[in-house]
Formats: structure tokens, C-alpha cells, sequence
């Protein structure tokens, strides 16, 4: 683990090709280290991501990505993602589709350094014929069926939490979601934070907490996960949430929208 | 989002003023869902309609149901409807907050969730449901948001209550794609497949309430909401619809429940400066 | 949930045959639960563990037990478990082995409603010569050895926590072990707890808390866990367990202590 | 425990006083085994003298090492030895604590730690340990503790450190039950069975220190504590014992390292009032 700029750390960590995880579930999502991966250009990213919303929608409006892999897409209580959604019906981005049960399950195998992740879904369900990786096993003791899909093991997951301390622990609290999981399956793994404080404090003996040798950089961002929200910190922006919309359904808008608000913004 | 007004009435002309209070389409669908749960139950409750049910069942006749959101918060009381699943509202109230993981393992998958509640922008006569793509998934002509955890929330629930807005165009013969599994493409698959939990038990809409069928598990009429018609109902519906041999009346809101849904929705407003969760 | 004694509790959900777990890693052993099984003479029961310590060593001692499934057997940082291992040698209990992340995750596969537990695990090693329990797959997408064991899903499992609110949901601080997965997993489930507070207050947003919908009965038995200890209440007991090595080495004295202390001892 | 006295200098007659500090062989093994730890690590510790070396690497050499117990405590720093291994001193002072699942899911399995340090009842020339079993499993002449997380310990860490009191009822030529793989029974198993982790690269004795053959996998004797002989550490080895090409003299513990060894050791006896965690 370094302490890095958002910029350096987005320089150092996240290369052309990569199999990309920005995680946070509704909370705590990274969207200043997503903006400086836009601003830096990279591309030809698998982008990974339980709940694809408006920074993947960014990404992808602005040709970044060439599959997705994901459970639910949308913006979160308004709508469509209308870039993320023009691009499928165009079929310029390939997908991988799950479910959340899946795709968390698939996170976790990937955290627990097993090659795929085995639960009980999809039985009956179309989503098996539209995507050859989820399979079936039969259980050695009941004979039940198991179904199986391969562990996900980004090249690089970035994060965004509370804060870090001098160590470059890693606190989160609040809705978790999956950004454990995602940053132990990950080979690189990135985090934001809103601050760095010289020590935890008192806290739950059972804070949700990465310690320092499971991240490779952490940089303060405040207001990273602005439009969304960290808990004990700021709340969500369901304004922008909802200008999105409009924002996005048109191409040269959202171009426009793009460069004056992402690309010449600076960090 | 359209809503036909109603009264607490019967159907037909009315030669006197309504006897009931005022209210809405939606208001009834939501206040009839709400009526389905009840104290004991651990409910796996989605965004939109199913958490104003939800909702209103908890600030009304079941004060102790448990609410459980997808985002890991166990027995939340939003005090506002969240805009998102994941807002920091159910979080603050909620008993506690697990990882996501754990939520589909230990909490859906593991049989600890009485009730799902779901939405979706397609059903068939037996309760199967999609949310995936309308078109063919290859070539869609519009591409919805996905399973989330709907494909799981079908399967490891003990049952599942379905809400939606009765058109032709969502009540559809056959499914574009099918996400979840309800009772099977022919009615029978859940069974045969041995899947342990019941799928849909209940699907309540803006006009009426849908029961499966005990032989077929074909979801039938139950109950008509106030002054809608049979007639309305199979002009909303895609396939023949059938009526149970007994169709009741659906009872029209009360006034404490009108008064805590609109309450609720107020709230919700004044806290997103939207309209969000406004649907019902 | 019913909030109901100690007495009450086991009388209701302890019956003779089951298969029962008394959890606890070191910290919060239901000692008190386990010495009211021992009073009211439950026979004939499977007990499963990770780490069988005194309490078993006693259950196994009185003979209530025809088989035992666990991972590690003794008395910690002291020695053996004397009537366990008498009981083992003479080949009067079953046993079934297992190591700790096996078992560990055999709990989860139960509250995860699997019929099994994937993991990696044992190869080269004898331990599934003498378990048949220990199987292999194949993973489907890689081709490599997976280790299978079945789901541990226990007829009532036990633990001891610090606290119960007064909807009887329950909240475990410190080392929590696996007693999560534990009452998940089962078909019965009794928390005994220190205190019943009217709420828990303040307190992290990610606390380790069961709600009351997993357990079977709450019953309040302060120092419910001595020898053993409960986190911010009070320590371990550490000659106790040193004391315990003397008393189970030899079968007369065993038995005149265990009607001393526990079976005239009353709850 | 019987530990033999030894001084800082060569073997053999002493016509001197002896030059370094007094200490006892069990002293030398932990710290020889201390030294092995680096700033780096991350160290799945076991209870006993792994436990003891660990907390002098951390106390000495490696302040920032990161010590885990399988209780599921992260990083923990204790103040005094813990007697078990869920010991609330160990909970304490850690970053935080997991559940034991998570501990050995994403934490062993997952690859996440360095080096796990074991000791055992028996080890054989290849590193294979036996913590189950003396005498046949069904019919045990010593029933053992068993695996406890041991055997996850050998497959999941990095590398595995070895720590064992040297007699020939401990190093034998054939384990009576294989618990723990090391190198496996003819040394090239674990080799073949593709496990990409390294085993055993360490095993700490009161007598010497031990590293694999890197052809072969045979712990061969790599450095003789002073004072120490071959033919001691032959008559202590149930096997024939090999000797590096060249063997190098372990250095003596250095006047820090006893002292704050001695500290850890009385603080702990004082914290438990016993001898607790006093074997090294």
C-alpha cells in the first residue's frame, strides 16, 4: 500500500485492457476515481459491476468500454442508463448478465480464491441460455442441482470509503455492499477515501475494515463518491440523479455535459 | 404515470355523491398490497411500489413486519420511501446492515425471508416475470435493467407477492425473456424442477386482486378493486384471463390508510425535493 | 422468539437424538446452557463443534453423547480433554473429523441453505481417508479439484451472547466466531444472554446482531458463558481450565465434581 | 518442558567463562524462529511457541509485521501471550475482528497471508505434520487435538514456517497420520498436486535450523544453534538427518531479544497467573 494522488494512483493502477470493478452499492460509489480514469483515457475496459449506474454510463458514452459485466442497470429510482442502453441496442458493448446473488456469490469466490462460485439460482429462468458461464453441477451427497459461474477476479476494483488511517487501513460503514469482496478477489485494488485520520478510535470490535496489505494505493478524494453519498459524511444528490437523465438521452449533450463537467474539471 | 380515479363505491352510475373518501388507482393497488402482510412476516421488499406497500403495511396493521432491503438492511424503518435501494435511510433505521454477499446467502438463499415483493415490466398467466429485455435479447428493442435480485428473490423466498399496473402491454401471453421463475412457462416447471418454496401467491394490480389456481397455478381473478369491471380487466390483460369461481369485492382504502400512504408520500417528497417513490 | 428461562428453554428445544451445537470460539461458550442439558439428562446426542472444549468433555463424561463432530479437540493452552479422549480411545464415541475451515465453512453452507460446502482443502492429507464424508469435484470451468463436505445443519444449535433487546434480537461483540453461522444453520436455535436491554442504542451501523425471526427462545443467564468469557463483561477463567485438567483425568473424581457443581448446582 | 542451558560461544570444554548472555535452548529456538519474520508479513499464528515468536519479531525487529489468529482477529499486537487462541487480549488489540468463516475463506484460502507458523506432535523429513493422531485413527494409542485450522494453514499461506522441539518421538521417518501437508510423504506431492503455495521453507528446532533441499524437499540442517553438534541433532532425529554442504552457526540471542522475550513471557504469567504460554 501508498498513499497516492487520486490522479497517480488512477495512472499507476488502472491500464488499457483491464478488467475494471468500481464497486459501491448505491453508496459509496467512486465517482472522482472514475472521472480521473475518464480524463485519463483509458480504454478497451472490461467494466465490472453489480449495478452499473451513472459513472459506467460516462465510461461507456464515452467509448471507453467493450463489455460489461453486471446484474441490474439502471439509474437507481429514475430510469434508464440512455448511453449504457443505446450502446446494447447497438450492440457496440458486449455484456455478461447475472444476478446479484450470482454476481455477489461471484465476488465472494473470487475474495475466497476459489475458481467459481456454486449457490442455488437460475433454475427455470432464460438467463442460463444467454450466458454459456452459468453452468450446472449435480451436489456428490444429495444429487441436487448446483448452479456454478466462474469467480470474478478483476485486474483492478476501486473503491471508495470513510476514511484511512495512518497505516492505510481502510474503514467502511454504512452500507457495505460488496467492496470487500471485490477488493480481495481483485489483483490491484484501489480506495478513495474522505479523509486520513491519524487512528480509528474507539470502534466496533467488528468495523468492517481492509487492512493496508490488502490495497495497492489510497488516495483522499472528499467528496469522492459525489453524486452519491458516504454515510456520516454527505448525502446523496437525487438532483443529479435526476438531471442525468436528460443529460444522457442525447449524444451531443452529453458530450458537451462531458467536457465541461468530467473532462475539464480537473481532480 | 396515469391513475383512474375512484370511489369507495360500487361500479356503475352513481346517483349519489361517493360514500367513501376519495382516492386513487395506484392508492387502491398499494393499500391492497399492503393488506397481504402481516406482522410475522420477513418481507424482501423491492424499490418503487412494493416499498410503499411494504411501507404502509408497517406504519398501519403490521407495526412488527420485518423489512429487508436487497442493499443488507434488516428490520429498516425508513421513516421516507428511499429513492434508491441502497439510500442512507434504510441503513440509519435499520436493526443492522450486512454485505451484500451475505444477503443473498444467508438471508434469501438460506430461507430466512417469509415474503418477496416484486415489480417487473412483464408477467404471464403464471406469475413468471421479466425485467431483462423487451425484443430479443440479442437485438432488443428496449433493454431493461436486469434481474438484480429478482431470479432469487423468485426462488428463496417463501413466497412471492407481485405489483404491478394491469396494461396489455405488461400482462403478456408469452414473456419476452424470463428472469424469474414464477409457477413455469406452462405452469407446472416450479413444481417439477422441486423447488421447496410456493413462487407467486398473490399479484395485485391497479384492478384487482390474482390468485394462482390451485390445480394450474394459472393467477385468477380474486378480487376486483371497487367499481372495475370484468370487462376492464380482460381489456388490460394479454391472455384469457380467468375469474375465480368467486370474485369478491376488494374493500376501498380506509381512511387511516389513505391518510398514512399520502403522509408517507408528502415525506418522501419534502425529502428527495422529488417526486420520488411517487408512484403509488 | 419467546423470551423464556434457561430451564425452559433447553426443556423445550433439547430433545434426546438431536444433533446438537454449542457454539463458541473460546469467547462466549454457552457453559450455562450446556450444564442445564447436563441437569435435565438429555441422551443420545450428536454433539458437533469446532473446538470441543470443557463443556463436551463433560457432556461426554455423563454419557449423553453417542457421537461427536468437530475439528479440534482439548482443553486450551492446557492439554487434553480427558473423558473426551478416554471416551475416543475405548471407542465408545463416533467420531467425525473435520479441520477448522472445513467445518467453518460447512456451518455457512447450512445458513446458506446449500446442500454442501465447496472449498479447497485436504488434498494430501489423511484426514479424508478416515472421513468418507470428504469428497472431490471437478470444477467446471477450470478442471481443478474442489473439496466437498456436507452442509452442518444442527436440530438446535446454542449460544451465548452479551445482549438481547427487547424484541429478542441478539447482538454478539468480540470474537464471533461462527455463531451466526451456526444458529442459521439450524432448525432451532436458543441464545442465552448476559442482559436484556430495552435497546441496544448507538452502535455500528454493521453490528453483528441476529434478529429475533433466527432464534427459537432468549434467555437471560448472567456469566452465562463462565469458565469462558464474555467480551465488556467479564475475562476468561483461566484456572478453570487449568483446575478442569486434574478433575477429568479421573473418572471418580469427575463424577463427584460434576454432582457437586453441576448437577446439585440448580441454574 | 526440559530446556538444555546454553551460552553464546563455540561447543565443546570452555576454558573460559562463557562470553554471551545465559540462556536456555528453548530461547533460542523462538528466537531463531523470530527472525525468520519480517516488517512484511502477514503471519497466521498458532498458540504456543509460534505465538511467542511471532510477538518477539513484532516486539524486536518487525514492529509493522501483521499477526492474525484464526479467532479471526486482524493484525492484532497483544500486550501479553494469549493462553487460548480466542483470547480477548488478542481481540482487543486488533485492527478488527471476523468471523471464523471469513477468516478462513478470504483471509487463508484467499491467499491473503505470508507466512502460517504450525507446530505439531510429529513432522517428518519432507515437513508433513501430524496434530491427530498416535497409533492407529481407529484405535488411537494418543488421541491428538486434530487439524484445527492447521491443515488449511499448509494449503492456503505462502510459506510455512515450522516450529518444534527436537526428539526422536517427534522427527520421524513416518508420520501415523498425515494432518498437515508439508512436501508430501515422498516429498514431490505437493509438487504434483499443483498447490502453488510453498509449504514448508522453515523448521525451528531447540537444536538447529532446518531449511528444504530445493531438489528433493528434505528438510536438511541449514544452521546449528551454538554449542550444538551433528551428533546431537542425529540422536534427536528418528531419521537420517542430512547436513547442508555448508552449516552455519545459528547467532546467539542478542541481550535485547532475551530481555524483551523475558518481559513477554513475565507479563504473561503475571496477566494469566500461571506459566501460560511459558514453554519457549
Amino acid at each position: 500500500m501508498e498513499f497516492l494522488t487520486v490522479h497517480d494512483a488512477i495512472a499507476r493502477h488502472v491500464k488499457d485492457g483491464d478488467q475494471l470493478a468500481l464497486e459501491g452499492f448505491t453508496h459509496l460509489v467512486p465517482y472522482a476515481a472514475g472521472h480521473e480514469i475518464i480524463r485519463q483515457g483509458r480504454r478497451n475496459l472490461t467494466l465490472i459491476r453489480m449495478t452499473p449506474d451513472l459513472i459506467y454510463d460516462q465510461m461507456i458514452g464515452m467509448g471507453m468500454a467493450r463489455k460489461l459485466i453486471f446484474s441490474w442497470c439502471g439509474n437507481p429510482g429514475v430510469g434508464s442508463l440512455h448511453r449504457l442502453r443505446e450502446a446494447v441496442e447497438r450492440g457496440s458493448l458486449e455484456i455478461v448478465e447475472y444476478s446479484h446473488g450470482a454476481m455477489a456469490q461471484a465476488y465472494e469466490a473470487g475474495a475466497a480464491g476459489m475458481p467459481c462460485a456454486f449457490f442455488r439460482g437460475y433454475r427455470g429462468s432464460d438467463l442460463p441460455a444467454v450466458n454459456p458461464d452459468i453452468r450446472f453441477i449435480r451436489c456428490p451427497f444429495t444429487g441436487e442441482e448446483i448452479t456454478c459461474i466462474p469467480a470474478l477476479r478483476p485486474d483492478v476494483t476501486i473503491i471508495h470509503a470513510q476514511r484511512a488511517d495512518r497505516e492505510g487501513n481502510v474503514l467502511i460503514e454504512g452500507i457495505v455492499g460488496v467492496q470487500k469482496e471485490a477488493v480481495l478477489a481483485a489483483r490491484r485494488a484501489v480506495a478513495t477515501v474522505e479523509e486520513i485520520v491519524e487512528d480509528f478510535g474507539p470502534r466496533s470490535t467488528n468495523a468492517v475494515i481492509l487492512p493496508h496489505w490488502t490495497l495497492s494505493a489510497v488516495a483522499v478524494a472528499p467528496r469522492g463518491a459525489h453524486p452519491s453519498y458516504a454515510h456520516g459524511y454527505y448525502a446523496r444528490d437525487n438532483r443529479y440523479y435526476i438531471a442525468w437523465d436528460a443529460v444522457s438521452r442525447d449524444r451531443e449533450t452529453f458530450r458537451a455535459w462531458m467536457r465541461k463537467n468530467v473532462l475539464e474539471a480537473g481532480q | 404515470m396515469t391513475s383512474i380515479p375512484m370511489w369507495g363505491g360500487p361500479p356503475g352510475p352513481r346517483p349519489t355523491p361517493p360514500s367513501g373518501p376519495f382516492y386513487t388507482s395506484a392508492e387502491m393497488m398499494t393499500v391492497a398490497a399492503a393488506r397481504a402482510l402481516g406482522n410475522d412476516d420477513i418481507c424482501f421488499v423491492g424499490i418503487g411500489l412494493p416499498s410503499a406497500a411494504c411501507n404502509l403495511a408497517r406504519l398501519t396493521h403490521a407495526p412488527r413486519i420485518n423489512l429487508v432491503y436487497e442493499s443488507g438492511t434488516l428490520a429498516t424503518r425508513p421513516d421516507v420511501l428511499p429513492l434508491s435501494i441502497g439510500d442512507g435511510e434504510l441503513c440509519e433505521t435499520a436493526l443492522t446492515t450486512v454485505a451484500v454477499p451475505e444477503m443473498f446467502r444467508y438471508w434469501l438463499q438460506g430461507g430466512r425471508i417469509t415474503v418477496g415483493f416484486l415489480g417487473g415490466a412483464q408477467v404471464d398467466r403464471f406469475g413468471n416475470l421479466n425485467s431483462t429485455v423487451i425484443g430479443g435479447y440479442g437485438s432488443p428493442k428496449v433493454r431493461l435493467p436486469g434481474s438484480g435480485g429478482a431470479a432469487e428473490v423468485g426462488m428463496g423466498c417463501g413466497q412471492v407477492f407481485i405489483i404491478m399496473r394491469h396494461s396489455p402491454r405488461s400482462f403478456v401471453p408469452q414473456l419476452d425473456f424470463l428472469t424469474t421463475l414464477g409457477h413455469g412457462r406452462t405452469g407446472i416447471e416450479r413444481r417439477q424442477l422441486g423447488i421447496r418454496t410456493k413462487g407467486p401467491t398473490l399479484l395485485v394490480t391497479d384492478l384487482c386482486i390474482m390468485r394462482p389456481d390451485p390445480q394450474t397455478n394459472e393467477m385468477v381473478v380474486a378480487s376486483l378493486h371497487p367499481g372495475i369491471t370484468r370487462e376492464q380487466v380482460r381489456e388490460k390483460t394479454g391472455w384469457d384471463v380467468r375469474f375465480a369461481d368467486v370474485v369478491a369485492e376488494t374493500a376501498p382504502p380506509s381512511a387511516e390508510e389513505l391518510e398514512v400512504l399520502r403522509s408517507l408520500h408528502a415525506r418522501t417528497a419534502r425529502a428527495h425535493g422529488t417526486a420520488g417513490g411517487s408512484e403509488s
